[in-house]
C-alpha cells in the first residue's frame, strides 16, 4: 500500500544534498579553498547516509510499512501520460541506498586523501556528488522514467569521472566509450519504456507491476519483448557480454571512481533494475533464461581474461565483470535475493579491493603493472592486511562475505527450474575456482616475492598526480605529513580508515545471509521477502539442507584448487606460469589480448559504420544525390539560360528571323490550335 | 482598451519600428548594438505578456489574444492574429533568442552594423509574424518575408567566399517550394473563398474544401513540401549545411526548424488532415531516417558548423517523426522538441561562434585540449552537448522521449520499425557530440590554436549563455509549465488527425500519382468552383433606370446569355439589369 | 479587263518586290520599290480607290521614295557586302516567312467563298465619286485620328531634328 | 464642357505642354539650363493626372469623337499609370542631361508627346486610333532610345528598336486589315458584334493572331522579345525606365481591350495562345536574365518575364483577368520605373555603373539609394508587403480561379528562378566595397526632384503592397467599366434595351 | 463581268508581297534597303485594306490606307534620321556590323 507520509519528506534530501554539493563545488568550487570543498562534499554525502541509516531503523521497526512513497510535482504531464517526481522506498531500495550512501561516503573520505594533490580537486568532488545524486535518484525512483534519469545520470557522472584526466587521450576515449556503450543499453531501456507506455499507459512501477500481477494470464509475448529490451539496458550498464567492453577501459579514471562507480554501485544498477522488475521477468521465462545465460557466460569469460592481465586495476575490473555475471546469473534463475545479497557483499569487498589497490598504486607512485610490484607486504602492512581481507572475501573463503553470497547463487542455480541449471552451476563453480586463482595471483604478485619496483624519491612524481599528464604538475602541497614521505610508503589514515572499515564489512558482511542450511537465518532473504514475494516460490522448502551443504563443500574445494594453483605458479615456482604460457603461445596471446573483442568490434562495427557514413551517406547520398540534384538543377537552368541567350546574337536580321518564326508559330496556334488541352 | 487584442500586433511590429529606427540612427560606436539590444529586450518583455495572461484552462483550443480585421476586401484577406498552445511559446522563444543573438554578435559584427542589426530585426518581425498569423495570406507574406533578411545576412555577413552561393542556394531552395505553396493556397482560396485558418479548418473537418481527392492531394503536397524544405526534412536538406556554415551565429540560431515545423503543424495538419494521414508513413520514415542520417554524417564531419548542421537535421527529424505519429505524446513532444531545438541548437551555435571568435576556425582538426584554457566554456559546452544528446533532466530529453513514445503508440503503418530506427539515434547522437567535445576540448593542446591568446568567456558571453543553460535545466525539470499550453493544442490536433481518415489505407508508402496536365486540368474540380464565395457581385450596383424592371427581365436574360456565350464560363459576371 | 489589270500589275508588283530583294545596290532596290508602288496604284484604281491611287503615286512614290533616294545619295551607300552576319535569319527566318505566307494563303483560300468578288471600277458603277464619302468619313467618324496625326508628324519632325542634328 | 474636350483633356494638356516646350527650346540660350522646361513638363503631367482624376470623378463613361474614344475607369487607370511613370521619369531626369546635351528641351517635349500617344492608346476603342496612338508612342520612344547620340550603343539601340518595331507594326497593321476584312469595321464594338455573325472565322483568328504579334512585340512577350535586351541595354537609363513601363502599360491596355472587348467570342482560342505566350515569356525572360552581368540588360530580361506574368492574367475570367492585369500593370510600372530611377541616379548620363560588379559596395556609399534599389528589387522578386508580391498574387489567383493551375505553377517556379539574378545584384549592393567599385566614388548627391520621384515610386510600390484595397477596387471598377460597356454596346444593337452603369467606388 | 477577280486573289497577292517584304528584311544588309522592305510590307497591308474596303463597300478601309501613308512618311523621316545618326558613329550601313550588344 503506497502511503504518503510527511515524515518521509527528508527522503528528498538524499538526492538533493549531493546535488547541492555538486552545484556549489561545480560552480564556485574553483575559487574555494580545499577544506571547504572537502567539507561540502563530505557533508552532502554524510547526511544522506545518516538519513538512510535512520530509514533502515524505521523500516526494520515492527509494523513499519513495507513501502514508502513520496510524490512531488509532475515532471512530464500530457494527456494520457503523467510522470511524477516520485520516490519509493522498500526493502530492496533500502539495501541499495545503504550501499550507495554508505560505501559512497567511505569512498568520499578516501578520496580526500587520494586526490589531495590533484589540480581538479573541486571538480572531482563535484562530479562525485553528482554521481551520488543520480545514483540515489536511480535507486529511489518510482517510475521507469525517473529510474532512467538516474540511469543516464550515473552514466554521465561516470563519463565525466573516467575522463577526469581529460588531457590523456586514453582517458577521454574511455569516457566516451563508456557513455556510448551505455547508450546502446539505454536504447533498449528506452524502447522498453515506449512499449510499456503503449501497453500500460504509465511508467509507474506500482501501476505497471500491479497491472501484471492482477492479470496472471499474461505471459511472454510483449512482456518478453519488454523484458529483453530491459535486459539490453542492464547488460550495458552492468557490463555484461557483449557490452562489457567499456568497463575495463573505465579504469582510466581515478581509483576511487573505479571503486565507487565501476565496482560498488553504478554497475550494479542493471541487477537492481532486473530485481526491481522481477514481476515482469517472472512472466517471461525466456527473458530470464537469457539473463542467466548472459550472466554465466560473462562470469566465466571475464574470469578467463582476468587470469592473465597484468594491470592490477584491470584484473579487478574483469573480476568485477565476472562478479556482476554472478549476480546476473542469480537474477536469471529467479534468485533475486541472492543476487542482491551478492551485490551487497560485492560492494564491500570490491570497493575494498579497489581502494586497497589504489593505496598500492599510491604507494608506488602510480605504478599499476603487477609485474613491477612484489614484496610489498612489509612496506605497506595495513594495505596488505585490508587487501588480504578483500581477496579472501572475493575468493569465497568461508566465512568471508562472498562465500555465503556466492554459494547462495550457486545453490539457487543448481536447484532452479532452468533446464540448463546444472550446466550454469558448473560454469559458476569453475569460475569460482578461477576467481580464486586470479585473485591470489594478484595477491602473490603484489605482496609476495621479490621487489620489482623502483623507488620514486621525486616529490613531483608523487602520488596520484602521476596519473595526469606531465602538464599538470601539482603545486607543492603544504601538507606537512606528505612532504617528508619518500619512496614506497603507507597511505595516510584518511585513506586507510575506509579501508579498514570495508575490510571489516567484507569479513562480516556475509553473515546477514547465512542460509538456514548452515545454521543461519538468511536474514537478508527474509528482509527482501516483501519485495520478491512472488519470486520467493523459487526458494522451495523442498530443497534439502544436505544438498546445500554439499554444494558448499564442492565450491570451497574449487576455491582451494584455485588458491593452490596460484600458490604454485606465483609463489612457489614463479616460472611455471610463464612456462605454461609458453606452451600455448597463441592461446595465451588470445586471452592476454582480451580475445581481441575490442578489435573485433572496431573492425566489424565502428570502422564499417564510419566508412559507411563517410563514403556512402556523406559522399554518395549527401554529396551526390542531395546536393547533386540541386547542382544538376542549377546546371540545367544555366544551360537553358545560355541557350536562351544564344538567340540574342545582337544581329537585327536574326532577330527578325526569330520574330518571323514566332509569328508563324502564333498563327499556327491560333488557326489550328484547339483549346482541348486547356479545358 | 484591453491590451490582449493588440498585444500580438505590438509584439510583431516593435522590432520593425526598431529596424526603422536603427536605419535612421548613425552607425557610430556601439549605438547599433545597444539599440538592437534594447529593441529585442522590449520585444521579449512584451512576449512575456502572453504566458502570463494565457488562459490555460481553455480546453477548446480556441485562439487567444485574437485580433481580426478586414485588410483587403477582394480577395478576402484579413489581418487576423492569434496564438494558441502551438504558437504561444514559439513567440516567446523567438523573443527570447533575439537579445541573445544581439549579444553574441556584439563584437563579431564589426562593420556594416546598421545593415546587420536592421536585417536581424526584420528577420524577427517575419518570424513573429509567421507564428501569430491566422490568415493564410498574411502568413504567407511573413513566410516569404522571412527569406529576405536571412538571405542577405548570409550573403553579406557570410564567413567565406562561398557566402553568396550559399545565400542564393538557401533562397532558391526555400523560395521555389514556397512559390508552389502559393499555388496551393490560391487553389484553396479559389475553392473556398477564404484565407482564414479557422474557417478552413472547419471546412477541412467536414471535407468541405473539395471532393477532388487528386487535387487536394497535390495541394497538400504543395504545402508540405514547402514546409519540409524549410524544416528541412531529409532529403530536402541540400541548403542546410552550406547556409549554416556561412551564416553568422545570430542568424544560424533561427535558421532551421521552428518555422517549417510550426507551419506543418498549423497548416498542413489543419487544412489537410486526410492527406496528412496519407503521407504520414512516408514522413515517419523520413523522420526516422533523417535522425540516423544526420547523426551519421555529423559523425564524419571535419567542420564544426557542418557537424552542427547535420546534427540539426537529426533534431528536426525527431520533430517530424513525432508530429506525424498523430498521437498526443508525439505531437506534444514534437512541439516541445521544437522549442528545445531552438534553445539547444541555438546555444550550440553560440558556443561555436564564440570559439570561432577566438580562434578563427571551425575546422575540428585545429582544436584540442581547450578544456584547461577555457574552463567556463567547456562547462557550458558540455551542458549544451548533454541537452542536445537528450540527457534526462535537461530539456532535450522530454521532447525526444515523448516523440519516441508517440512513435511507439502510433497507428501509422510501420511505426514500430521506424521508431526503433529513430531510437538508435540516441546512440549516434551521443557518439558525434561526445566525439566533438573530446576533439575540441580534451587531449593535448593543438599546435594550431595553442598559441592563440584566448580568454575564457567574458561577462557579455556569460550573459548570453546562462539564460540558455538555465532554460535547458528548467525545461528539463519543470516541463509541465510549458507543456500545459502545448498539451491542450496537441490533444486537439491529435483528436482531429485521428478522426481524419486516410485516403488510401492499403498502400504503405503513398506514391504521389503524377497527374498529366490534361488529366488534372480535365478534372471538373479545377474548373470554376460552384461554391466560390465572393462579394464582388455586391459591389456593382446597377441601378435600373426606369421602374418597370421586372417586365423586361426576359430581354435581359437574352442579352446576358449571348454575352456570356461570348465570355465563356465567366463566373463572376456583373449583375446587369436592363430596362427599357 | 480587271483580270488583265490584276494579272499584269500583280505580276509587275511581285517582280518589283523580288527585284528589290535581289538587287544589291540600294538605288536599284529603291527603284524596284517604286515599280511596286506604281503597280499597286493601278490595282488601287482597279479596286475603285482612285484617291488612294493618286495618293500612292504622289505621297509614296513621289515623296517617300525620293526621300529614300536622297538619303542613299547623302550617305553614299554603295553595294552591300555579302557578310555572314546571321545564320538564324536563314535557318529560322525563311521557314518562318514561308510559313506565314502558307498560313495566310491557306486562310484566304479556305474562306475564299465567303468573300465577295470585285469588279472593275468598284464604286464607279453606282457612285459618282467616293472621294466625297472619304472626306465625310474622315472629318466625322475618323476626325480624331486625323487630328492626332498632327501630333505624330510633330513628333517625327522633332525626332528627325534631334537625331540628325550634330552634337555641339 | 464638350464631351470631346472633356474626354481628351489630359491628352490636350500634355500636347499643349509639349508644343510649348518645343517652341520654347530654341528660344533659350544654347548653354542655359533646360530645367525650367522640365518643370513645365512636370506641371503638364501633373495637370494631365488631375484631368484624369476629374474624368473619373464624373463617374460616367464618356464617349467622344464618334465613339473612337472611350474614357472609362479602365482608361483612366492606365492614364494614371502612364502619367505617373512619365512624372517620375521627368523628376529623375531633370538633372540627367546637365552639361551633356544642350537640347534637353526636346527630350521633355518628346516625353510629353509620347505620353499623349500612350494615353490615346489606352482610351481608344477604334483600331485606327490605336494605330495612330501606337505610332506616336513608338516613334517618340525610338527617338528617345537614341538620345545619347555620342554613344554607339545608343544609336544602335535606336535603330534596332526602330527597324524591328516597324517590322512588328506591319504585322499589327496586317491584323487590323484582316479584322476589317472579317467584320467590315475597325471599331472594337462593331468588330465584336460582327464576329458573332462573321462568315470568315478563320480570317478573324488570323487577324487576332497578327494583332497579337504586333502587340506582343510592344510588350516584349516571348517569342517577340528578342529586341528587348539590346534596346534596353543601349538606351539611356531614364528612357528605359519609361519605355519598359509606360508604352507597355498602354500596349497591355490595348491588348486587354482587343481581346476582352473585341474578340471575347474567341476567348477559348486566344486563351490557349496567351497561356503559351505567358509560359514562354516567363521562362525565357528569367532564364535569359539568369547569368546576365549588365544590369540594364538583366532588367530587360526581367521585363520580359514580367510581361509573361501579366499575360497570365489573360487566361483568367474576364472580370478577374482585367482587374488583375490592371493591378499588375500598375505595380510593375511603379517598381520598375523606381528601379530604373535609382539606376539613373547611380550611373548618370555617362553610365558609370553598368555591370553588377559596379554596384558592389553601394550599400555603404549610398545607403538610401541602396535601400531603395533593394526595395524595388524585392518587389520585382515578389516579396510580400511590396506591390510586386500582391500583383503576382492577384494575377495568379485569377488564373487559378479559372483553373489554370499549371500555368501558375510554371509562373511561380519562374519567380523562384528570377530570385537568383535579383539577389545577385542585391548581394553585390551590400557586399563590402572593393577595388572594382571605384566608379561609384564620383556619385553626385541626389537632387531633390529626383528624390521626390523615387519617393513617389517607392510609396506607390509600398502602398500597393500593404494597402492594396483601394487599388484593387479601382482595378475592379476598371474591369467592370470595360465589361459593362461591352454589354451596353451589345444592348445598343437591340432597340428595346437600355443599361445604365453606376459604380459605387469604395 | 466575266473578268471578275476574286478578293482572295488580291489578298494572296498582298500576302505574297508581305512575305517578300519579310524575306527582304531577312536578306538585305543595307539598313536603308531593310527599311524599304518594311515599306513593302506596309504596301502589302494597304493592298489588303483596299481589297477589303472594296469588298465591304466601306471607305474606312481606304482611309486607313491614307493614314498608313502618313505614318509611313513620319516613320521614314525618323528612321532615316536614325540611319544617319548610325552612319555618323559607325561609318557603315551594314546591318551585320551593328551588333555591339548581344547575349
Amino acid at each position: 500500500m503506497p502511503s504518503v507520509s510527511p515524515n518521509y519528506d527528508s527522503l528528498w534530501l538524499i538526492p538533493l544534498l549531493p546535488f547541492a554539493g555538486f552545484l556549489i563545488n561545480g560552480t564556485i568550487g574553483r575559487k574555494l579553498p580545499r577544506v571547504l570543498v572537502t567539507a561540502v562534499a563530505l557533508i552532502c554525502t554524510a547526511i544522506p547516509a545518516a538519513i538512510v541509516a535512520w530509514l533502515w531503523i524505521t523500516m526494520k521497526a515492527a509494523g513499519a510499512p513495507d513501502l514508502i512513497q513520496v510524490v512531488s510535482q509532475p515532471w512530464i504531464q500530457i494527456t494520457g501520460l503523467q510522470i511524477n517526481f516520485a520516490f519509493t522506498v522498500d526493502h530492496l531500495t533500502l539495501i541499495m541506498l545503504g550501499v550507495v550512501t554508505g560505501v559512497g561516503f567511505l569512498i568520499h573520505i578516501y578520496s580526500v586523501g587520494y586526490m589531495a594533490h590533484e589540480e581538479g580537486y573541486w571538480r572531482f568532488f563535484a562530479y562525485l556528488n553528482l554521481f551520488m545524486f543520480f545514483m540515489s535518484v536511480l535507486v529511489l525512483a518510482e517510475s521507469f522514467l525517473l529510474m532512467f534519469v538516474g540511469w543516464e545520470g550515473v552514466g554521465l557522472a561516470s563519463y565525466l569521472l573516467i575522463g577526469f584526466y581529460f588531457k590523456k587521450d586514453s582517458a577521454a576515449n574511455a569516457g566516451k566509450k563508456a557513455f556510448i556503450v551505455n547508450r546502446i543499453g539505454d536504447f533498449g531501456f528506452l524502447l522498453a519504456m515506449f512499449l510499456i507506455v503503449r501497453e500500460f499507459g504509465s511508467l509507474d512501477f506500482t501501476h505497471v507491476f500491479n497491472a501484471i500481477s492482477v492479470n496472471p494470464e499474461w505471459h511472454g509475448g510483449i512482456l518478453t519483448a519488454i523484458a529483453l529490451l530491459l535486459v539490453l539496458g542492464a547488460v550495458g550498464k552492468s557490463a555484461q557480454i557483449p557490452l562489457y567492453v567499456w568497463l575495463p577501459d573505465a579504469m582510466e579514471g581515478p581509483t576511487p571512481v573505479s571503486a565507487l562507480i565501476h565496482a560498488a554501485t553504478m554497475v550494479t544498477a542493471g541487477i537492481y533494475m532486473v530485481a526491481r522488475c522481477h514481476t515482469l521477468f517472472d512472466r517471461s521465462p525466456f527473458a530470464l533464461g537469457v539473463v542467466a545465460i548472459i550472466g554465466a557466460a560473462t562470469c566465466m569469460f571475464a574470469a578467463c581474461i582476468g587470469m592473465v592481465q597484468h594491470d592490477i586495476k584491470r584484473v579487478l575490473a574483469y573480476s568485477t565483470v565476472s562478479q556482476l555475471g554472478y549476480m546476473f546469473l542469480a537474477c536469471g534463475v529467479g534468485a533475486y535475493a541472492a543476487g542482491i545479497f551478492h551485490l551487497l557483499t560485492h560492494a564491500f569487498f570490491k570497493a575494498l579491493l579497489f581502494l586497497a589497490a589504489g593505496s598500492v598504486i599510491h604507494a608506488l607512485s602510480g605504478e599499476q603493472d603487477m609485474r613491477k610490484m612484489g614484496g610489498l607486504r612489509k612496506r605497506i602492512p595495513i594495505t596488505f592486511f585490508t587487501m588480504t581481507m578483500g581477496v579472501f572475501a572475493i575468493a569465497g573463503i568461508p566465512p568471508w562475505a562472498a562465500f555465503f553470497s556466492k554459494d547462495e547463487i550457486l545453490y539457487q542455480t543448481f536447484v532452479s527450474g532452468n533446464p540448463i541449471g546444472k550446466l550454469l552451476w558448473l560454469v559458476g563453480l569453475v569460475t569460482a575456482g578461477m576467481t580464486s586463482f586470479y585473485m591470489f595471483r594478484l595477491w602473490f604478485k603484489t605482496f609476495f616475492g621479490p621487489e620489482h619496483f623502483e623507488e620514486h624519491a621525486d616529490l613531483h612524481d608523487h602520488g596520484a598526480a602521476v596519473h595526469a599528464s606531465s602538464g599538470s604538475h601539482a603545486v607543492m602541497v603544504a601538507d606537512p605529513e606528505e612532504t617528508h614521505v619518500h619512496g614506497v610508503h603507507e597511505s595516510p589514515w584518511i585513506m586507510l580508515g575506509p579501508l579498514v572499515i570495508l575490510a571489516i564489512l567484507s569479513f562480516i558482511g556475509g553473515w546477514v545471509g547465512v542460509p538456514a542450511g548452515m545454521g543461519g537465518h538468511d536474514e537478508i532473504g527474509h528482509f527482501l521477502d516483501p519485495v520478491f514475494a512472488s519470486g520467493a516460490a523459487v526458494e522451495a522448502p523442498t530443497a534439502s539442507y544436505g544438498l546445500e551443504r554439499g554444494l558448499a563443500v564442492i565450491s570451497v574445494f574449487a576455491v582451494a584448487i584455485g588458491f593452490y594453483v596460484a600458490y604454485i605458479f606465483y609463489y612457489k615456482k614463479p616460472r611455471t606460469a610463464a612456462a605454461i604460457a609458453g606452451r600455448f603461445p597463441a592461446l595465451y596471446r588470445l586471452v592476454e589480448n582480451k580475445f581481441y573483442i575490442d578489435e573485433i568490434y572496431s573492425a566489424l562495427i565502428v570502422t564499417p559504420l564510419l566508412m559507411f557514413s563517410r563514403l556512402f551517406l556523406s559522399g554518395l547520398i549527401d554529396g551526390g544525390i542531395v546536393n547533386g540534384s540541386g547542382a544538376a538543377a542549377g546546371a540545367t537552368t544555366r544551360g537553358l539560360s545560355s541557350l536562351v541567350r544564344r538567340v540574342q546574337s545582337g544581329n537585327i536580321r536574326s532577330y527578325a528571323g526569330w520574330l518571323a518564326l514566332g509569328a508563324a508559330a502564333v498563327l499556327l496556334v491560333m488557326i489550328f490550335g484547339r483549346s482541348v488541352w486547356l479545358h | 482598451m484591453n491590451i490582449d487584442h493588440t498585444i500580438l500586433t505590438v509584439i510583431t511590429f516593435v522590432p520593425l519600428a526598431g529596424a526603422v529606427l536603427l536605419a535612421l540612427l548613425p552607425d557610430k560606436g556601439k549605438l547599433m548594438q545597444w539599440g538592437a539590444l534594447t529593441v529585442t529586450l522590449i520585444t521579449f518583455a512584451l512576449t512575456l505578456h502572453l504566458p502570463f495572461h494565457y488562459d490555460y484552462s481553455a480546453v477548446s483550443g480556441a485562439f487567444q489574444f485574437e485580433q481580426n480585421a478586414e485588410w483587403i476586401t477582394s480577395p478576402a484577406i484579413h489581418y487576423h492574429l492569434g496564438v494558441d498552445g502551438l504558437s504561444m511559446w514559439l513567440v516567446v522563444l523567438t523573443g527570447f533568442l533575439a537579445p541573445l543573438g544581439v549579444l553574441i554578435s556584439w563584437n563579431t559584427i564589426s562593420d556594416r552594423k546598421k545593415l546587420f542589426y536592421t536585417l536581424f530585426l526584420l528577420q524577427q518581425v517575419a518570424m513573429l509574424g509567421i507564428f501569430v498569423s491566422l490568415d493564410l495570406f498574411l502568413y504567407y507574406a511573413f513566410w516569404e518575408l522571412s527569406l529576405v533578411p536571412m538571405t542577405l545576412l548570409i550573403a553579406t555577413f557570410g564567413r567565406t567566399v562561398n557566402r553568396r552561393r550559399a545565400a542564393i542556394k538557401y533562397f532558391l531552395y526555400t523560395f521555389i517550394p514556397s512559390a508552389i505553396l502559393l499555388v496551393g493556397m490560391l487553389w484553396i482560396y479559389a475553392r473556398t473563398g477564404t484565407f482564414q485558418l479557422p474557417e478552413l479548418t472547419q471546412l477541412a473537418a467536414t471535407h468541405g474544401i473539395s471532393n477532388n481527392s487528386a487535387a487536394l492531394w497535390l495541394a497538400s503536397l504543395a504545402f508540405l513540401v514547402a514546409f519540409a524544405v524549410k524544416v528541412p526534412v531529409f532529403p530536402l536538406h541540400g541548403w542546410l549545411a552550406d547556409a549554416i556554415a556561412e551564416a553568422p551565429t545570430a542568424a544560424v540560431m533561427v535558421l532551421a526548424g521552428k518555422l517549417g515545423l510550426y507551419s506543418i503543424l498549423r497548416f498542413s495538419f489543419s487544412i489537410f488532415p486526410d492527406e496528412s494521414h496519407r503521407i504520414a508513413p512516408l514522413m515517419i520514415a523520413l523522420g526516422a531516417i533523417g535522425i540516423v542520417y544526420g547523426a551519421l554524417i555529423a559523425l564524419v564531419q571535419k567542420d564544426l558548423k557542418q557537424l552542427a548542421a547535420y546534427g540539426t537535421l537529426g533534431h528536426v527529424s525527431v520533430v517530424i517523426l513525432g508530429i506525424f505519429t498523430f498521437t498526443i505524446a508525439g505531437l506534444d513532444g514534437g512541439i516541445y522538441a521544437t522549442l528545445n531545438e531552438g534553445i539547444g541548437g541555438g546555444a550550440l551555435f553560440m558556443l561555436l561562434g564564440i570559439l570561432y571568435e577566438r580562434y578563427g576556425t571551425y575546422d575540428i582538426r585545429d582544436y584540442g585540449g581547450l578544456a584547461a584554457k577555457l574552463p567556463w566554456m567547456v562547462t557550458l559546452f558540455v551542458i549544451t552537448t548533454l541537452s542536445v544528446v537528450g540527457l534526462p533532466m535537461l530539456n532535450g530529453f522530454v521532447g525526444e522521449f515523448l516523440v519516441l513514445t508517440g512513435g511507439m503508440q502510433s497507428t501509422i503503418t510501420h511505426h514500430t520499425r521506424w521508431t526503433v530506427l529513430a531510437t538508435t539515434g540516441v546512440i549516434f547522437t551521443a557518439s558525434y557530440m561526445l566525439w566533438m567535445v573530446q576533439r575540441v576540448f580534451y587531449g593535448n593542446l593543438n599546435d594550431n590554436t595553442a598559441d592563440v591568446p584566448a580568454p575564457d568567456l567574458d561577462a557579455r558571453e556569460h550573459l548570453a549563455l546562462w539564460p540558455m543553460v538555465a532554460l535547458m535545466l528548467l525545461m528539463g525539470v519543470a516541463s509541465p509549465y510549458w507543456m500545459r499550453a502545448i498539451d491542450a493544442a496537441g490533444t486537439i490536433l491529435a483528436r482531429e488527425l485521428q478522426q481524419a481518415q486516410p485516403v488510401t489505407t492499403n498502400s504503405p508508402l503513398p506514391v504521389p500519382t503524377v497527374p498529366s496536365l490534361a488529366n488534372v486540368l480535365a478534372q471538373n474540380d479545377l474548373l470554376p468552383a460552384v461554391n466560390f464565395k465572393t462579394d464582388r457581385e455586391s459591389k456593382l450596383n446597377l441601378i435600373p433606370a426606369a421602374a418597370d424592371a421586372t417586365k423586361k427581365e426576359s430581354k435581359l436574360r437574352n442579352i446576358s446569355t449571348s454575352w456570356s456565350a461570348a465570355l465563356h464560363s465567366a463566373a463572376s459576371k456583373p449583375n446587369t439589369e436592363a430596362t427599357k | 479587263m480587271q483580270l488583265a489589270l490584276f494579272i499584269i500589275f500583280g505580276a509587275l508588283a511581285v517582280a518589283g518586290a523580288l527585284n528589290l530583294l535581289l538587287q544589291r545596290h540600294p538605288i536599284n532596290s529603291a527603284l524596284s520599290l517604286v515599280v511596286v508602288m506604281m503597280s499597286l496604284a493601278v490595282l488601287y484604281w482597279s479596286l475603285g480607290a482612285e484617291f488612294l491611287a493618286a495618293a500612292q503615286v504622289i505621297v509614296y512614290s513621289g515623296a517617300i521614295m525620293v526621300f529614300f533616294v536622297f538619303v542613299i545619295m547623302l550617305l553614299n551607300a554603295g553595294e552591300e557586302e555579302r557578310t555572314k552576319g546571321s545564320r538564324a535569319a536563314y535557318i529560322v527566318g525563311f521557314p518562318g516567312a514561308a510559313a506565314i505566307f502558307c498560313l495566310l494563303s491557306f486562310v484566304f483560300l479556305s474562306e475564299r467563298h465567303a468573300f465577295r468578288s470585285s469588279n472593275v471600277g468598284g464604286y464607279l458603277n453606282n457612285i459618282t465619286s467616293n472621294i466625297s464619302e472619304i472626306s465625310s468619313v474622315l472629318f466625322t467618324k475618323l476626325l480624331l485620328p486625323f487630328e492626332v496625326t498632327s501630333v505624330l508628324i510633330l513628333v517625327a519632325i522633332l525626332g528627325a531634328v534631334v537625331l540628325a542634328r550634330k552634337e555641339q | 464642357m464638350s464631351p470631346n474636350v472633356l474626354a481628351l483633356l489630359p491628352e490636350i494638356i500634355l500636347t499643349l505642354t509639349g508644343v510649348f516646350i518645343m517652341m520654347a527650346e530654341p528660344c533659350l540660350a544654347p548653354n542655359s539650363s533646360r530645367k525650367p522646361l522640365g518643370w513645365i513638363a512636370i506641371a503638364g503631367t501633373v495637370g494631365a493626372l488631375v484631368a484624369s482624376w476629374y474624368q473619373v470623378s464624373l463617374g460616367v463613361t464618356i464617349h467622344a469623337f464618334s465613339n473612337t474614344i472611350q474614357v472609362d475607369a479602365f482608361s483612366v487607370l492606365f492614364h494614371y499609370v502612364i502619367g505617373a511613370v512619365v512624372l517620375v521619369t521627368l523628376l529623375g531626369s531633370l538633372d540627367y542631361f546637365e552639361g551633356n546635351a544642350s537640347h534637353a528641351g526636346e527630350y521633355f517635349a518628346l516625353l510629353c508627346f509620347g505620353a499623349v500617344g500612350m494615353m490615346l492608346m489606352a482610351s481608344s476603342v477604334e483600331l485606327l486610333m490605336v494605330f495612330v496612338g501606337l505610332e506616336i508612342s513608338s516613334i517618340s520612344t525610338y527617338i528617345l532610345c537614341g538620345f545619347r547620340k555620342g554613344q554607339a550603343t545608343g544609336s544602335e539601340s535606336s535603330i534596332k528598336y526602330f527597324l524591328l518595331g516597324s517590322f512588328a507594326t506591319a504585322f499589327f497593321l496586317y491584323g487590323v486589315a484582316l479584322a476589317f476584312g472579317a467584320t467590315g469595321s475597325t471599331d472594337l464594338y462593331a468588330v465584336a458584334l460582327g464576329l458573332q455573325t462573321t462568315a470568315t472565322p478563320a480570317l478573324a483568328f488570323t487577324a487576332l493572331a497578327l494583332i497579337l504579334i504586333g502587340l506582343g512585340f510592344k510588350v516584349s512577350a516571348a517569342p517577340f522579345h528578342v529586341w528587348t535586351p539590346d534596346v534596353y541595354q543601349g538606351a539611356p537609363a531614364p528612357v528605359v525606365g519609361l519605355m519598359s513601363t509606360a508604352p507597355k502599360a498602354a500596349a497591355f491596355a490595348v491588348l486587354l481591350r482587343i481581346t476582352f472587348t473585341g474578340f471575347p467570342i474567341y476567348q477559348h482560342r486566344w486563351t490557349v495562345l496567351m497561356w503559351v505566350l505567358a509560359a514562354l515569356s516567363m521562362t525565357i525572360g528569367n532564364l535569359g536574365a539568369l547569368l546576365q552581368r549588365d544590369v540594364k540588360r538583366m532588367l530587360a530580361y526581367s521585363s520580359i518575364a514580367h510581361a509573361g506574368y501579366l499575360l497570365v492574367a489573360f487566361t483568367a475570367f474576364p472580370f478577374d483577368g482585367i482587374a488583375a492585369a490592371c493591378f499588375y500593370t500598375a505595380t510593375y510600372a511603379a517598381m520598375n520605373v523606381g528601379a530604373f530611377a535609382v539606376i539613373t541616379q547611380i550611373s548618370g548620363y555617362d553610365e558609370r555603373a553598368r555591370t553588377i560588379d559596379d554596384f558592389t559596395g553601394l550599400g555603404q556609399k549610398r545607403p538610401y539609394l541602396a535601400a531603395l534599389l533593394s526595395f524595388f528589387l524585392l518587389s520585382l522578386i515578389g516579396i510580400p508587403f511590396t506591390g510586386g508580391f500582391f500583383g503576382k498574387f492577384y494575377v495568379f489567383s485569377a488564373a487559378i480561379h479559372n483553373g489554370n493551375v499549371w500555368l501558375a505553377v510554371i509562373g511561380l517556379l519562374n519567380s523562384g528562378v528570377a530570385c537568383f539574378y535579383y539577389l545577385r545584384l542585391l548581394a553585390a549592393v551590400y557586399t563590402k566595397p572593393g577595388a572594382e567599385s571605384a566608379r561609384l566614388n564620383q556619385l553626385r548627391p541626389i537632387s531633390i526632384p529626383a528624390a521626390v520621384g523615387l519617393a513617389l515610386a517607392a510609396a506607390a510600390t509600398l502602398t500597393l503592397g500593404i494597402l492594396p484595397s483601394g487599388a484593387v477596387s479601382f482595378a475592379e471598377y476598371a474591369s467592370h467599366s470595360t465589361l459593362i460597356e461591352q454589354g451596353r454596346q451589345e444592348c445598343a444593337a437591340h432597340p428595346d434595351c437600355h443599361i445604365q452603369l453606376q459604380f459605387d467606388v469604395r | 463581268m466575266s473578268a471578275q477577280v476574286p478578293v482572295a486573289a488580291y489578298l494572296i497577292l498582298a500576302a505574297v508581297l508581305f512575305s517578300i517584304g519579310v524575306a527582304a528584311f531577312l536578306i538585305k544588309r543595307n539598313l536603308i534597303t531593310i527599311f524599304m522592305s518594311i515599306e513593302l510590307m506596309l504596301n502589302a497591308v494597304n493592298l489588303t485594306f483596299v481589297a477589303f474596303a472594296h469588298m465591304w463597300h466601306q471607305v474606312s478601309g481606304q482611309i486607313f490606307v491614307f493614314f498608313v501613308m502618313v505614318v509611313a512618311a513620319a516613320e521614314a523621316a525618323v528612321g532615316l534620321a536614325i540611319i544617319i545618326a548610325i552612319f555618323r558613329t559607325r561609318e557603315t550601313l551594314n546591318v551585320d556590323s551593328i551588333d555591339l550588344m548581344k547575349s
